[in-house]
């Protein structure tokens, strides 16, 4: 066990899987002499050369499909999108075409394709460069979604996108790239499509995913001083989406609440609800809570930032306002 | 997978090599693909085939041309204007008819149909609906074979219409920039759907657009297959130096742009000057006067044609429906758990047992 | 009144906003000349000329992002995107630039544009034409969507995203263009943001949009021969979406069947079901059923293209399993 | 809305007729750009300014030859560097450093920030964060002074790098197909962040690229206002009729890409090259030479220049938050009903009263 960071967890991954498999490249906007926008791939074209670490132009669509094809014809491309926001640039070639190939061609090409991004907000980059639309990818038949919020799941699972024959987009997060924590000396690839009960608890269960997961912990932390026991589920996969251990977990506790850091309405705390309120039915004494970000174009002034992004406090608060809630149905 | 019939590799040496041979080959294969063309249209009418159903009629010599100056190894990236394309790279008619019909012998075992042909033995890397698609992905196939230092080459054929969208102007500077082994073939057939080469891009020269990427380029006469056959073939082997190359072919659509189209757009004379003037007629033309066709070939081709057409509607007709059962099979190549496997009428959850009942513990869908 | 086809209702809109308004324009691939893959267009070009008409080169974000910055300088653009599929070569301009830029300038310029999408599967069109995927613009703050199921809405609706200074999508559908139905001799706007209780009843609340507020309909009135009393509830509008028109009906009803043609993870459907979970949680007897696209990428073969899209049989299963689990909790 | 103070248009002779008025114009204004760039450098070291943070710094006589080469109701579309834009347009340095500042004074309000300078009496109609993203809007405005047979023309200023991207392309195609009044100008500082023009772009004279639309283009030193000036009015007089126009400018960036970038891939030696071979300093030193700058001109306008950047940072400082209670403000321009105004706190139905208690009738967010 050593204590690393999440950035430098992914680093590690990626440099692994580098020196482990001669078909895995990397290819990006400024990854190699610029050493990445948040420096996950600094070292990486000292090390693996232009060939192997690939600056591209500014062209998302363009380089994104390109790994697409590479992929198709037996490389493992790990594609960086310097933000997932501008991921709506390259959509169409993930969604109508890595999504698709498998499927559309009767099984015939395999897309095994990494693509990495940050969400996140927080940094008063503005409306354009906050947003979370991880739910554009989860949302699609033939993509693999997964979100860290360790180091050590970071690892696991970017080792496990690798190493999978489907498109598989990994979430990293801008807040989170700086937050340590301990990973295995020897990390196994983690597998896709499972949730983890992060802290067990039998008073509410509160499920995140990346950022939003570490505020379920410290939400966690702060009411157990009051002897509040909450069962945590971090997601890690949003695509699959691991129901039924949402749905043990709530059967247990019979109290919810979700938190998210996109925008409510249709947001990916909509399907956990929804998820919940259903396999869960008969077992849940209140209704399920979702925190999430305040439904504007995120303003770039940190007063109005700071009101729109779901904090600890809100997460707190909803966690009493559920419990109360069951208590008055009790 | 079931066992089904593969499309045999050609061997290296397979071209006729007498330059009459070629020419008959190349007649051949147009003869071919105007008969599949015609016939897949009549299936269309007796909703035999579904979806979007664009054909290659009139564009048989650039089809041909291009695919004959293939290595069986290089790669082929095509639009949804694909069917000529499947049979001149040798892909049977059978599997391709199957295809349009949905069926399981399809090439793309009817996941794909008519726009979406793929066949990995054939290296057909897929027609692609989405206008433009089929351009980066064939961009990275060029990235697969250089990084590797492959002696493959990657073909990656568009209309006209498509080099005004992003897509292209990305790859084209992507593929000249990283001196990758391909292609990009514009089939200018002077349309989009309805709307002009002049109407929709600003430089209509289209092979002209290369220099923005300091790209060789060319255009070439798209109705005579000899002629493109050739430049294919230059084109190819400056691609195979790691210099990619921008051939134009100029051709006409005789129909509608897919087969419900009735080109209203176009005059009756327009039509009749189209059908008058069309590639594979003037070709044949040629070809007979040069003394290289006789009536007889023409006649024993064009049964030969039929022949081969009406089998394939046959094989098609009898090949099976995919199963329900099988609707889950390929959203993913690796198995994960939690993967949703759900009919429409399913529910998430089975009507589980309420608390203090036994549980179902069946997993949700 | 007269009885015309959706086709119809939507090309008269459009019409008369042109007749009505020089600053209206329309803008789209093959929407003159060819008279509109989907022949809403038909003879508009010749209307109104090839300046107001203006057909487009294959380039969906270029013509979108065209028609945004006409609109920022106060023209009222309607963009044609040939299916919405198309409209993730555009979605760039528009999530990240017309739904951002009244918000992100501090409300100095306003984009009134309309995009006119058609969704909609089951043509045998494959996985990259069979997508219903509005959530990603429903989703987003700054958008206005609406999807009419009606000839009448089409019009009223249409009528009310060519007036409103905001960006607002319209949801056509493929599968309703040749539908017909009555239309007022003078159409008023309809109110963006408000959904219909489009048939009372008492029995259960099935919810729909588009093609699947159709299928409501037929599956209510199929059901009401056997006395079973369904109201249908039309949301017409996506973003904003009506939570009190939802949540009132199933207040009164107990339970509710939602029914779309999207994916069920993460689809429309989901926040619907979260909404009616949370909103009448202590009247609601029996878990919210949906109804929505089997999880693949679309097949082309019609045999599994039907298998995979929900149907009326469909709906009406889920309607009496729904109603099953109520009385089974009685 | 508050009483904001206006950008002034300013009246159509105001610009200084002899060339030396004209050169020392412009040498103030590059002056000022230059210590309001520095002083925003600072300004975000204090954690006064947030976001990223691009500056003009190397940059100055493009910007200030552009600017002044437009008429008062021409529009303006630039990146996210766009600070010197803003200035040499006329835009207070008030309020584009309360903008950078976050606060209800700055130009946009305090919503944009540092990318998002966008002023509607100056016409600046935004920077724009997302590279490409302002090359379809301003080819849209463009489209709609045209469509009124207007006589503006529209500058969209972009980077080097951007001209890689799709929208560039689609957006050059459709401007010249549709012969609209616009300049695209790029201002090539050899850099994207850290990834070099020759790197990025397979045709590096970037102006060539025009010739896929059949759009005349140029390339002028970018380090010399009076040539980007003169440059610019061909352009736009080309652009007024009808024709677009591509201009080239070729200039440096001074530091990193952005405030927080040390350029750790330019060489120490690189780097003290740059500064020496700064085009402001060049620039003085000609005037200089010209003895149209003196040493007493040049003290007095870096002190005046750094008075008014001085004044904005108080000013920026002085004015306010935004107020909480504004969040939901901007989000539509047309309201409507069941628009969610919700904080992330607040539960989305308010604690309803349960079945047979009154209920609160309160509308959900
Ligand atoms: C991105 C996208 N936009 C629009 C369409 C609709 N569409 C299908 S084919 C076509 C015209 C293509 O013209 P061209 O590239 O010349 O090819 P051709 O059909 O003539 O072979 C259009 C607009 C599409 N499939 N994809
Ligand atoms: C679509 C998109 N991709 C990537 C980025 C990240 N990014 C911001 S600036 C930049 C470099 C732009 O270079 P250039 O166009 O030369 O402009 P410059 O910064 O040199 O003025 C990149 C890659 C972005 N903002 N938007
Ligand atoms: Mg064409
Ligand atoms: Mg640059």
């Amino acid at each position: 066990m050593t204590v690393i960071s999440y950035r430098q967890a992914l680093h590690d991954a990626l440099r692994e899987e580098m020196q482990r498999d001669a078909d895995v490249l990397l290819i990006g906007e400024e990854i190699g002499r610029f050493e990445g926008s948040y420096k996950i791939t600094a070292g990486m074209l000292e090390e693996f050369g232009p060939r192997r670490v690939r600056d591209t132009p500014i062209a998302e669509e363009g380089f994104t499909g390109a790994a697409i094809g590479a992929a198709m014809v037996g490389l493992r491309p790990v594609v960086e999108i310097m933000t997932i926001n501008f991921s709506l640039l390259a959509i169409d070639q993930i969604v109508n075409h890595a999504a698709k190939i498998y499927g559309m061609f009767g099984g015939q090409a395999r897309v095994p394709l990494v693509i990495r991004t940050p969400g996140g907000g927080g940094q008063q980059l503005g409306a354009t460069h906050s947003q979370n639309i991880e739910l554009y990818y989860a949302f699609v038949p033939g993509m693999k979604v997964v979100a860290p919020s360790t180091p050590a799941d970071a690892k696991a699972l970017m080792l496990a996108a690798i190493r999978d024959d489907d498109p598989v987009l990994v979430l990293e997060n801008l807040a989170l790239y700086n937050t340590t924590g301990e990973v295995p000396d020897v990390v196994e690839p983690a597998e896709i499509g499972r949730a983890a009960v992060v802290r067990t608890g039998s008073d509410i269960t509160v499920i995140g995913y990346s950022r939003m997961a570490v505020i379920a912990r410290e939400a966690a932390e702060v009411l157990a001083r009051e002897g509040i026991d909450v069962e945590v589920i971090d997601l890690r996969s949003l695509r699959p989406l691991d129901r039924v251990t949402i749905v043990t977990s709530v059967k247990k506790t019979s109290c919810a609440v979700v938190l998210e850091d996109d925008w409510l309405t249709y947001g990916i705390g909509a399907e956990i609800a929804a998820t919940i309120s259903d396999g869960a039915f008969d077992w849940l004494d209140a209704p399920v809570r979702r925190v999430a970000m305040a439904e504007v174009p995120m303003p770039y002034a940190k007063s109005l930032e700071m009101a729109a992004l779901p904090s600890l406090a809100d997460a707190i608060g909803a966690i009493r306002a559920t419990l109360d809630a069951r208590a008055r149905r009790a | 997978m079931s066992a089904r019939p593969k499309t045999p590799r050609p061997p290296k040496s397979a071209a006729p090599c007498k330059d009459e041979d070629i020419a008959l080959a190349f007649y051949r294969q147009m003869v071919l693909i105007r008969r599949f063309e015609e016939r897949a249209a009549r299936g269309y009418a007796e909703a035999k085939i579904g979806g979007y159903c664009h054909l290659n009629l009139g564009e048989e010599a650039t089809v041909v041309g291009l695919m004959a100056a293939l290595q069986p190894d290089d790669y082929v990236y095509a639009s949804y204007r694909d069917h000529g394309y499947a049979l001149a790279r040798g892909i049977s008619p059978e599997r391709v008819m199957a295809e349009l019909y949905g069926r399981t012998d399809g090439v793309s075992k009817g996941w794909g149909g008519s726009m979406h042909l793929f066949d990995v033995d054939a290296r057909l890397m897929g027609g692609y609906g989405i206008v433009g698609g089929q351009v980066p992905l064939a961009t990275g196939a060029a990235l697969a074979v250089a990084h590797r230092g492959g002696a493959e080459a990657v073909l990656c054929q568009m209309g006209d219409g498509t080099t005004n969208i992003g897509a292209f102007h990305e790859s084209l500077n992507l593929a000249s920039l990283w001196d990758l082994p391909i292609v990009f073939v514009v089939s200018n057939n002077g349309l989009g759907m309805g709307t002009t080469v002049e109407g929709s891009s600003a430089e209509p020269d289209l092979f002209k657009r290369a220099s923005a990427y300091r790209m060789a380029s060319e255009r070439v006469d798209g109705n005579d297959p000899v002629a493109v056959h050739a430049a294919a073939l230059r084109a190819l082997t400056h691609a195979r130096s790691g210099k990619p190359f921008l051939l134009e072919t100029v051709t006409e659509r005789l129909k509608g742009h897919s087969v419900v189209d009735p080109a209203g757009y176009r005059t009756r004379e327009q039509k009749a000057q189209l059908l008058a003037g069309d590639a594979l007629s003037a070709y044949a033309a040629r070809l007979t006067e040069r003394a290289i066709l006789t009536d007889d070939a023409t006649r024993e081709i064009d049964e030969a044609a039929m022949a081969a057409v009406d089998a394939s509607v046959r094989f098609a007709d009898a090949s099976a429906h995919p199963a329900t059962s099988t609707l889950f099979d390929y959203t993913y190549a690796t198995a994960v758990p939690n993967d949703s496997r759900r009919l429409p009428g399913q529910p998430l959850f089975p009507a589980a047992a309420r608390p203090g009942e036994t549980m179902s513990e069946k997993a949700p869908a």
